[in-house]
């Protein structure tokens, strides 16, 4: 019942934030949206499948360019909008296919390979704009409509971030979501009760690299450019941070991390570009606040920040 | 064909530097089950830490000794952070590595700026059966070798050598024998950034380096690393050589674009090859 | 001289041990018997001081050294290297000693441990034990997986060390004939509780022992 | 039901499995024993598929199964309960026997997203398969506890729920009674013997010579890695060579 009405004040104060942000407070609002929807993807991978990935925003950066590329191409925005998380998968499936053979280390190193040869490859072909990247994208429209202000691209990242959440949730409490964390714990144990372990390790992949895949799409119609520049490798690892901060294996943890890094590394972003303060103050706060916290909480919070709230609430209420 | 010995030459420069975050990675591995992130970080801060005491007109040898000093006391902070709590399994290890480098990142920027800093190395240049060599490559290649012969001593022959091998041969028999195995990782990752850092002395010379030259260089030096299956050094340096001849050729012969793009190819490959040999059952604990 | 007293050891929520109450006096040869996953490993890895206990004491008086089950040697390494290593805690680097007492791995000093024999390895792990230079041995599982005749070999070698120079040893074992051989007192753990304990000769016929291991087979 | 012929395994030289030949007989029980070392656990993950064989061959219902994956071994009717505590982490028990039902539902990512039909069904399925499951074994009272916080002996039991929901023809148990105390041990054999009951094929690898002799119709025994004896319980037991092995010869 309480989350029944924690999710319905949610909702409401999502809804109505565009209306009362103004552009700047809404840049960060959308922003802050896109990163969670990444990091659900990343928290249903390494959370649930227990499967790492250092090379996310790979996907976010296919989902980018392939809705970029339909749109310049004159393709309605709408259709691009919906190949962006379906070239992230089917790329997810490709790539997966051999690599998720790896472990551990390895998978990780060979998923940050993966997005540092495909940064490398975007910044030298001619078709995707090299270093320069992309610009010029028309504004998403559906038919006649088009999205005029920031305002419509929050709607469009939450809402888009709603069907993210609302497919994670479906798919973990049911049986295939069921065999994932089956086989994070033992692989051995899953293929025995019949679970194709390969199969899903890779189905799971192409599911949150469609996720991240949607999120780029969505973010190359609101900034109408994209870029290598736009995906660093820091990307990826903050998506893992904003998962671990909010608790690997839970979706609300995901929203929670990346609200909790995208305020506070805005915040002392604010405090950084004070006047007094030396050019570089930005960088560096970011950097450190990354660091610190991802430090931080793997070692003495690894469970993240929501699992740790429930806990203490159910523990209040045991005792109350 | 003097062209081809230059590149050959300048390769295993390469390749040598790349050897020597490559070791340190796997003496890591080795003793702690850790792999190490912030390997690359290791070399960025002596390469920055070399340019500017040069710049203060600290002489040679000294500045790259003290270069060299600093990056082994980065790697045992990196150690501390890693693997001195209790329980930390390797995974969390890593992203705690993970962590380490980009928190080097804020420092990095803060004491040297983000701007490529270079450093005076050896001058001039030697003709060796027509082809025209750096000295510093020369230097790169003495060094490591060296460094090489010097490390295969330090295990092979001495006793405390002896008992970091024994932490990676068998962590419970270390403990048997009274060994603070703990210790030895600390000991191992201080060792991870001497070797990290002497590569970072050798190579700034060669090619400007800044904060975020880490990534070419862990991932260089993880591409070399998993050709030992991060555990075996001599068949990391074959790798480590084997990439930085390639990569060098690659870029002599015109195809420098796409050096990085061979490297990284190349570790996947290995690590797939390697990992279909290996069953599931034996990468679980039972 | 070692002194349990009133032990216990889990491992998350599972007891491995339950209130363990053992002692071995200066100079005496007890035996610990047991059938598999009764606790008897986690008990030695307790003694030695690899694994904290939930409650009760360890007192050893001297330093103890561990024979760990299944050897545990250091398989990239020499034998000469592997007990040089086992004088870590007492600073002995020399394995002459060892040699001495068993001359068989002077010869084998300069071969790696891992592609020993099972015999041979028992061999080193013995060696590498007594580098400490204990004043307490625990033996767990001497006879795991070796011949018979090497099994007596060794086991004579531990009587001898015992008799000569009094080493206090504790003998953890699943081979009964073997313990009731060499010892004259043992205890009996069964899922992490002892069921009994007394001299051999008593034991040896005790239904308990039996039934611990083959469910009253043994007659 | 079960037929192993002639295999053989060997890690870095040393076998340590040679040349094993056993058969399980539909309805039968047939116990495995030998002492540590004797190459039980080898023998088990050949038969689940968890290794590959050198050589020999293994047929399952009359198919050859020693090529096929874990998964495909499962879905033919094998399931596994484990000596080590394999409990599936951060899911309820109920969950943990849920996904014994994997095999038997069908229900992929698209259905369970959509809440199609076919996810709705197959979830009543489960649901109510598991529900019996955990009654049989006795866990119904615990089913909406976290899995890996049971003691040891409802962790087996759990275990044992997960395999039972597969509806298997073949039920292969890894030393299920390692580590339980009198009770639990009880316990477990009670519902062992219950399953024998049933007539559901079970083929039980143990160390605990008891506990096997009581429940198993024939045991055949291994030492080092080969067959020493196989027949009824009474007569295995008192072969003198199953003896030297257990209590070790004479010294």
């Amino acid at each position: 019942m309480i989350g029944r009405i924690a999710v319905a004040v949610v909702a409401v104060v999502t809804l109505a934030l565009p209306a009362l942000l103004d552009d700047s407070a809404l840049a960060v609002y959308i922003l802050l949206g896109l990163a969670a929807m990444v990091t659900v993807g990343v928290s249903l991978l390494m959370g649930y499948a227990g499967q790492v990935s250092l090379g996310q925003g790979a996907f976010y950066g296919i989902g980018a360019y392939t809705a970029a590329l339909l749109a310049l191409g004159g393709v309605p925005p709408l259709a691009g909008l919906v190949a962006a998380p379906v070239v992230a998968a089917v790329s997810a499936l490709v790539i997966g296919t051999p690599l998720l053979r790896l472990r551990g280390h390895h998978l990780a190193f060979a998923t940050l390979a993966v997005q540092l040869i495909l940064l490398s490859v975007a910044g030298q072909l001619e078709f995707t704009g090299g270093d320069i990247g992309l610009q010029g994208i028309p504004q998403f429209g559906v038919g006649s409509w088009e999205a005029g202000g920031a305002a419509a691209y929050a709607y469009l990242t939450w809402g888009g971030l709603a069907l993210v959440m609302l497919v994670t949730r479906n798919v973990i409490t049911s049986r295939p979501g069921r065999a994932l964390r089956a086989l994070a714990t033992s692989e051995t144990a899953a293929a025995s009760s019949g679970i194709p372990v390969g199969r899903y390790k890779l189905v799971v992949f192409a599911l949150s690299a469609a996720f991240a895949g949607l999120a780029g799409g969505i973010y190359c119609f609101y900034t109408g450019y994209v870029a290598p520049g736009s995906f660093p490798v820091l990307i990826s690892i903050q998506y893992i941070v904003m998962a671990v901060v909010g608790g690997l294996g839970t979706i609300w943890g995901a929203v929670v991390g990346a609200a909790a890094i995208t305020l506070l590394v805005q915040g002392l972003d604010g405090l950084a570009t004070l006047p007094g303060m030396p050019s570089y103050a930005p960088t560096v706060l970011s950097y450190a606040v990354y660091a610190l916290v991802l430090i931080g909480m793997v070692l003495f919070m690894p469970q993240g920040l929501v699992p740790a709230l429930t806990r203490r609430r159910r523990r209040l209420n045991t005792r109350a | 064909m003097s062209a081809f010995l230059t590149y050959l030459l300048n390769g295993l420069a390469v390749g040598c530097a790349i050897a020597l975050i490559a070791s340190g990675l796997v003496v890591i591995h080795r003793v702690t089950g850790v792999v190490n992130f912030a390997q690359g970080t290791f070399a960025v801060v002596a390469g920055l830490c070399v340019s500017s005491l040069l710049g203060l007109g600290i002489p040679h040898g000294v500045s790259e000794l003290a270069a060299v000093t600093v990056a082994a006391f980065a790697g045992l902070l990196a150690g501390v952070a890693a693997i001195g709590r209790r329980g930390t399994t390797p995974l969390s290890s890593l992203i705690v590595t993970l962590g380490v480098g980009v928190l080097a990142y804020a420092v990095e920027i803060v004491l040297w700026g983000d701007q490529p800093r270079s450093a005076p190395g050896l001058a001039g240049s030697v003709t060796l059966a027509g082809a025209r060599v750096q000295t510093q490559h020369l230097l790169v290649i003495g060094v490591t070798a060296a460094t090489f012969v010097l490390l295969a001593l330090f295990f092979g022959r001495t006793y405390l050598g002896k008992a970091l091998t024994a932490c990676a041969s068998n962590p419970y028999a270390a403990r048997v024998v009274g060994i603070d195995v703990r210790r030895m990782g600390l000991l191992a990752f201080a060792l991870g950034g001497l070797l990290g850092g002497l590569a970072g002395v050798l190579v700034t010379p060669l090619r400007p380096i800044s904060f975020d030259t880490d990534v070419t260089l862990i991932v260089n030096g993880f591409a070399a690393a998993v050709f030992g299956a991060l555990t075996r050094p001599v068949v990391t340096l074959a790798g480590a050589l084997l990439l930085g001849v390639a990569e060098t050729m690659a870029a002599g012969y015109g195809y420098g674009s796409h050096q990085l793009e061979v490297a990284l190819g190349l570790m996947i490959v290995v690590m797939i090859v390697q990992a279909s040999r290996r069953s599931t059952l034996s990468q679980e604990v039972t | 001289m070692i002194d349990v007293q009133d032990l216990v050891v889990s491992y998350g929520t599972a007891t491995a041990l339950e209130h363990v109450t053992l002692t071995v006096a200066e100079g005496e040869m007890v035996a610990l018997l047991g059938p598999n996953g009764a606790g008897k490993s986690t008990l030695a890895g307790a003694l030695a001081g690899l694994l904290e206990p939930a409650s009760g004491t360890v007192r050893v008086r001297g330093r103890l050294a561990l024979i760990p089950e299944g050897r545990q040697l250091f398989p990239d390494l020499s034998v000469a290297d592997n007990l040089a290593l086992g004088g870590w805690r007492s600073g002995r680097r020399d394995p002459a000693l060892v040699y001495d007492l068993l001359p068989r791995l002077a010869e084998l000093a300069g071969r790696k441990a891992g592609v020993l024999s099972g015999g041979e390895q028992q061999m080193v792990a013995f060696g590498r034990a007594m580098m400490s230079e204990p004043d307490a041995l625990v033996v767990d599982e001497l006879s795991l997986g070796l011949a018979p005749n090497v099994t007596a070999d060794l086991a004579a070698h531990l009587a001898e060390l015992n008799r000569s120079r009094g080493l206090t040893v504790l003998l953890i074992e699943q081979n009964a004939r073997l313990a009731f051989d060499l010892c004259d007192r043992a205890y009996v753990l069964e899922s992490g509780r002892l069921v009994t304990e007394g001299p051999c000769a008593e034991l040896a016929g005790d239904p308990r022992v039996a039934s611990a291991y083959l469910g009253g087979a043994i007659s | 039901m079960l037929t192993v012929t002639g295999v053989s395994r060997s890690f870095g030289g040393v076998y340590a499995v040679r040349d094993v030949s056993l058969s399980v007989a539909d309805g039968e029980v047939c116990g495995v024993i030998g002492p540590n070392g004797a190459g039980k656990s080898t023998l088990f993950n050949l038969i689940t598929g968890h290794l590959a064989a050198d050589r020999g061959q293994i047929s399952f219902l009359g198919r050859r199964v020693d090529r096929l994956a874990p998964h495909r071994r499962a879905r033919l009717g094998m399931s596994i309960v484990f000596q080590a505590a394999r409990v599936f982490r951060g899911m309820t028990v109920r969950e943990n026997v849920m996904v014994g039902m994997h095999g038997r539902t069908s229900a992929g990512f698209v259905s369970a997203a959509l809440r199609l039909p076919r996810h709705r069904r197959d979830e009543r399925e489960i649901a109510a398969e598991a529900e019996r499951a955990l009654g049989r074994v006795g866990l119904a009272e615990w089913a909406d506890r976290p899995a890996d916080r049971l003691p040891i002996g409802q962790q087996r039991a759990l275990q044992l729920a997960r395999a039972l929901c597969a509806r298997p023809r073949l039920l292969l148990l890894d030393e299920p009674a390692s580590g339980l105390r009198g009770e639990e041990r009880e316990r477990l054999a009670a519902l062992v013997e219950e399953l024998r009951a049933d007539g559901l094929t079970i083929l039980l690898i143990e160390h605990d010579v008891a506990f096997v002799t009581r429940l198993a119709d024939r045991v055949v025994v291994l030492d080092l890695g080969q067959v020493i004896a196989d027949g009824p319980p009474a007569e295995v037991r008192a072969d003198p060579l199953v003896l030297a092995a257990y209590l070790g010869q004479a010294s």
